[in-house]
């Protein structure tokens, strides 16, 4: 039955399970070899930026280029840190969400630079718009581990009430916005919020990150729309990490080389970089908001990276991609990465490291012990069950006054 | 006191609430330098500048995302939707994000954004032009709906709008706009210069949300209805002599259970009507609900009186708009009942 | 015959057909190589071909517009949405294209296009992974809209929407994509393969869109619902004892008025049923109608089982579904008025 | 109260009511300058024809450089012929509208070529996705002048049955797709269609236009993606009339040089045209249906133009732009460049041309008799009511059949 050539052009990725794991298709170009133009560039003048790929760490794991950031061993280490945190974390969570102590999971392997180095190059008080897999911001934010736990198993200390699927964190003290299921929706928002910063004379910023396989909704082109044309402070990063659930990026992208084109096309500043290179990510969300600050309008920032592990807890990769892809990625392990880079200068070594992440594991799993003493999803205690009709309204009307009735609650 | 047609009423609202607060904004297509196809934000730009009233590009989706994110930074956005025929490519913005932010982060951030929007047909506008889209909105926690009907009512609940915590769609019945209307085809347009709800302060005052307004007391039956249509059903009762008690329910969401079902209860028979089609349409939720709690009252069930399940016609608009025939035919049949 | 749940049930509907009709091609997000994220297109892909089932970008809206414009040019477009939650990116086009181009050009183009998508709650998905929206689409003229509740009717009743001629919003009850459902927190997975309605045929057939199944007669009340929920009412009038006649509507537009008309003059009380939220819910628009046509006979206000007028919650999702104990108390009730 | 420095950007135009039309600003490539690429080029090698302006006509009306179309003088009068017709039947309609004959009208004048040159440069079977603005695709088709006033009188010939505002046409014989009231929706749409061409096996392929202010509509993206992902044989115009209502092109445009350059983003060819130059939009849309032809793709094609009149009937310009414009506009009249081309080949005189308007005309005012003689929206004869019921559904369910009963028809 079936056409051995498709009618009409279906994009396929390389390789598929049973195949040999080959990114010999992807051009690296060296570390250090891209421009650092001013902030005050017009987007237009971009177009290199948008279709190379900024690097710093180069193959011997030396800082080299005009993006080296030049950052303190002591700043690199905080950053080791919230990443090897971050994956430790996400470890156990999933972990325990195969034990049925939450619903649902969702990691960012392989991504944490991504979040991390973005999060530290911001100020804390810039809004944060993220998806789902940016979850290192909350550790370089400093967010209580506790806390993060009593949202994922949804028990009493839950800051949301039970309300949001675990993952899906909100954090109003430190400047995170809350995280929607719907894919791109607060890419948008996120210029919104950007202009209302200067319509109050802050000096505050935006940042929102989508993935590659969410640039494809129309949320993308309104966003960029608006960060055009009101040349809002904003950063708008597409992380890049190669697949939408069992999709491979190539179905979003088409026929265009980069995401980071897209920007040129709204005349944004537009940026591709290593998001495996902790000193990358650093250095270009640096740039992009100082360029915001300076009133320079918006920066797209496509994240090269690599989607480490499964989707969420709900997939199973196998069934799509060749096993051990994560290994063959021509660009590396953003943790090995900056550790290698500290240890080449001689400002960290594998004890160290080891020792780091036992300590970090202690820590998850000390928090976690305190965190189910306030409940757990199957155990309770919940949030209590009338909150269910709070927040709706500031103040229920009678139909949930009803309603509540009704439950008996 | 003044004359005002709605656009002025509600014109003066907007000016109202932006000099009293300098963080209300106004924008939407046309909104800004021209003030608007419909001139509902006319003279706003000049007075306020070009950061307080201004032209969105044509992206409902993004004109609601914009002020999404402006109100969760504590701004008061007051965005124009050019026609409710187009608010749809917004409607993912406001089912799953505008409605839901206060719950989903348990109340550390809200959006209480004003979302305004002409609606309703009778102005030969056809498919694209005529939509009455609320009852879609009545169907999602988190959004209240408001339709007024006269000017002082459109600048009252216009300003409680803003003033609200939470976010509001805002239904401008458009065939309204100029004057009041309550019939069909070849009718001349009346002035709201001659009406009483046609007077209008010129300084803030607002109407409460979630109140109906009982317009006409009556005995034989209640009429339940908003917007262009509550001025047919008062057309319908002097023309039939049927001494019908006519709710104009200002407010959908929360709609003002407590008016409808004391009237409902008095008179024990009903009517509601909607000019958008009848499946679905916020007259059934009405009824529905009528029907639970008054229902040892009632002696007849409950008519709806609505468009038909087709889209607006052009050519055929005043054989689908509900008009006075329509209305005294239905009083009849729950008179007879 | 064979043993199926319904996700192979649904999968067997659409190999039949692309088996049958080489113009009918399967589409949306993951649902290509991966064969859909519940794997109802598993298979497809290998079977027929990159052409005939494949993956596409995650835009709803374009994969709305794709399958509108492959329809008008011919083709057979089976679009999955992967959850309905995520449906409102694409409503404009289904509001304002997809119902509406035959009324549009007086019948020149059609779309008869067929949009699947997983609805409702029960498998713990939290707000973006729950909703039943079916509501809003039974609100747009043009457009018909079918829930089935087991294996054996969503084949028959797929099939039928694949050779409708007028589009079809095929939505799918996902916590009975595996099993048959009616409870709460702890209930343990039950099998299709024990359910006389997980006996599917291997071959083409199709049940009419349009018509109601009487699942349970009965005597002492009519019990209206879809979906997941006709396994809950099921278990309420089993769990109660009350002799409560069950019908299954399969169709929620156009729905089948005359076999719940006739039950409910048959037992002159009534309760309907959405999990969705209760304002301006499907069951607002069959009370509204029963009452209307069936007033005489009702022996009790129609009582409506829904959930909450609130986003589904995570946590709380088992106080959130209209489990078997919301509906015995309705039943009671509606018994005792 | 108003500050005078916005505190965000937002953008406006370079002169308002009041002013003297001013396009200073706007740079014009000489004709003849663009390269003409062979149609199998790679969508991102035409960075330089999205940022130019393919120019054929010029200064001196003589046709030069590589994308001289060299057309037969008898093809160019027959395209003359459907501009000149356009623009009376626009004039005559428009009048007849203030006189209370229809409801509503749009003209399309200035933009006459954009429609008449891609209509002819296409196959007759191409299917089209106009919106309200390229009526002379019709004329370019062949369309009866008399039906056509039939549907926007909504008359009882109307073959929409009384259904859409005027100028909101279908024709279903000619290739000509429903004209939807909703901005930028049948953009997607006619992707969709071109694949499915191709999966028949028809060498058709599908054309769709919108104007500069709806290219900000998610719908756009939407469209460019699919485009772009699955190589569809689709053209996709962008009317660049540097207006939306009153609204300048900058407020769609923001920061970005042209519209044209967009397509770029997605990897997708992509041409900005001098779109009052009749050859050079008849070069550009047969290029670009060739390389769809052939399988190459899609093409973008940004038309410059303006917007001559007011945006309908409902609309008065002098509101928002100075008065004269128009004639400002640096790219001038598309009809007196054809016109003034073929003179200057001595295939065309003052004499012909106005014996051709007064033709036009008079078919025009012969027409509308005759399509009086059907009925008008006032006075009818409409199509019958109960058709008001018909085809919502193939088939009318209950409750059509209840509502009809009720109306008593
Ligand atoms: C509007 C919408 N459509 C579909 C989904 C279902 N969905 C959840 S994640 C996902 C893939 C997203 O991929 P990408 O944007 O690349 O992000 P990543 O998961 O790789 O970080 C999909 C399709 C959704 N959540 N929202
Ligand atoms: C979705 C949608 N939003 C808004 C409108 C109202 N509207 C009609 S035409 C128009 C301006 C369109 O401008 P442009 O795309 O530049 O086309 P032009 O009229 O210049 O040909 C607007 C805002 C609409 N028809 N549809
Ligand atoms: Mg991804
Ligand atoms: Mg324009």
């Amino acid at each position: 039955m079936a056409h051995t050539d498709p009618r009409f052009h279906v994009p396929a990725p390389h390789v598929r399970p049973g195949d040999t794991p080959d990114f010999s298709h992807i051009e690296i170009p060296p570390a250090g070899t891209a421009r650092r133009p001013d902030v005050s560039i017009a987007g237009s003048e971009t177009l290199d930026l948008a279709l190379g790929l900024v690097r710093v760490l180069d193959h011997n794991h030396q800082a080299v280029g005009e993006w080296d950031p030049k950052l303190e061993p002591e700043i690199m280490r905080e950053g080791l840190r919230h990443m090897v945190l971050t994956r430790v974390y996400d470890e156990r969570m999933q972990k325990l969400q195969r034990q049925g102590k939450m619903s649902f999971y969702m990691k960012s392997m392989g991504e944490e630079a991504v979040a991390v180095a973005a999060a530290m190059a911001l100020e804390k008080t810039d809004m944060v718009f993220p998806s789902y897999r940016q979850q290192g911001i909350l550790f370089a934010r400093g967010r209580d581990i506790v806390d993060m736990m009593c949202h994922c198993i949804s028990n009493s200390r839950d800051n949301l009430k039970g309300r949001q699927l675990p993952v899906h964190y909100t954090w109003a003290e430190g400047d995170f916005f809350s995280i929607s299921g719907n894919l791109t929706t607060q890419f948008p928002q996120a210029v919104g919020y950007a202009m209302a910063c200067q319509f109050k004379g802050e000096s505050r910023i935006t940042a929102s990150w989508i993935g590659d396989g969410s640039s494809a909704e129309g949320d993308f082109h309104g966003a960029l729309v608006l960060a055009s044309t009101y040349r809002a402070p904003v950063i708008l990063n597409i992380v890049n990490n190669q697949w939408a659930i069992s999709t491979f990026q190539g179905m979003a992208a088409g026929a265009s080389e980069t995401f980071a084109l897209k920007g040129i096309g709204y005349g944004l500043a537009s940026l591709r970089i290593d998001g495996n290179d902790f000193l990358a990510v650093y250095a270009a969300t640096k740039w992009a908001a100082e360029r915001a600050r300076a009133g320079h309008g918006a920066t797209v920032i496509e994240s090269y990276t690599y989607r480490a592990d499964a989707h969420s807890t709900s997939d199973d990769p196998s069934g799509y991609r060749p096993k051990g892809e994560a290994d063959a990625w021509p660009l590396g392990d953003p943790v090995e990465r900056l550790k290698n880079h500290l240890i080449g200068l001689g400002e960290w070594d594998e004890e160290r490291h080891a020792a780091l992440e036992k300590e970090l594991d202690q820590l998850v799993i000390a928090s976690y012990k305190e965190a189910e003493t306030f409940g757990t999803l199957h155990d309770g205690p919940l949030s209590p069950v009338q909150t269910m009709f709070e927040d709706v309204y500031a103040e229920p009307d009678w139909r949930l006054r009803r309603q509540r009735r009704d439950l008996g609650v | 006191m003044s004359k005002m047609n709605m656009i002025q009423a509600l014109n003066s609202a907007m000016d109202n609430m932006m000099e009293r607060d300098a963080n209300v904004l106004a924008f939407g297509e046309d909104a800004g330098y021209f003030g608007g196809v419909f001139r509902v934000t006319a003279g706003l730009q000049e007075k306020y500048g070009l950061d307080r009233c201004f032209d969105a590009p044509i992206n409902e989706a993004a004109i609601v995302a914009m002020a999404i994110g402006m109100a969760a930074n504590g701004l008061k956005p007051v965005a124009e939707i050019q026609f409710s025929d187009y608010i749809f490519p917004g409607f993912d913005q406001i089912v799953s994000e505008l409605s839901r932010l206060r719950y989903r982060t348990a109340g550390t951030f809200t959006a209480p954004v004003v979302i305004r929007t002409p609606s309703g047909g009778g102005i030969r506008g056809g498919q694209t032009h005529s939509m009455s889209p609320e009852a879609f909105f009545t169907h999602i926690p988190g959004i209240q709906v408001v339709m007024p009907s006269n000017p002082y009512d459109a600048k009252g609940l216009l300003i409680a709008a803003i003033e609200s915590p939470d976010p509001v769609i805002f239904f401008e019945p458009k065939r309204l706009y100029n004057g009041p209307f309550d019939g069909g085809a070849g009718k001349a347009l009346e002035a709201w210069g001659k009406h009483p709800k046609g007077e209008v302060p010129e300084d803030h005052y607002t109407l409460p949300i979630g109140k109906a307004d009982v317009v006409r007391e009556g005995s034989a039956m209640t009429i339940v209805t908003y917007g262009t249509l509550v001025h047919v059903a008062l057309a319908a009762a002097e023309q039939s002599g049927i001494d019908a008690e006519i709710i104009d329910l200002r407010t959908l969401i929360p709609y003002d259970i407590e008016t409808i079902a004391a009237s409902v209860n008095k008179t024990g028979r009903c009517i509601v009507a909607q000019e958008a089609p009848r499946t679905s349409g916020f007259g059934a939720e009405l009824a529905a609900q009528i029907q639970e709690d008054c229902f040892f009252a009632l002696e007849a069930p409950i008519k709806r009186v609505t468009g038909w399940d087709t889209p607006y016609p052009h050519a055929h608009e005043w054989s689908y708009f509900p008009g006075p025939k329509r209305f005294i035919n239905a009083m009849r049949e729950v008179l007879e009942a």
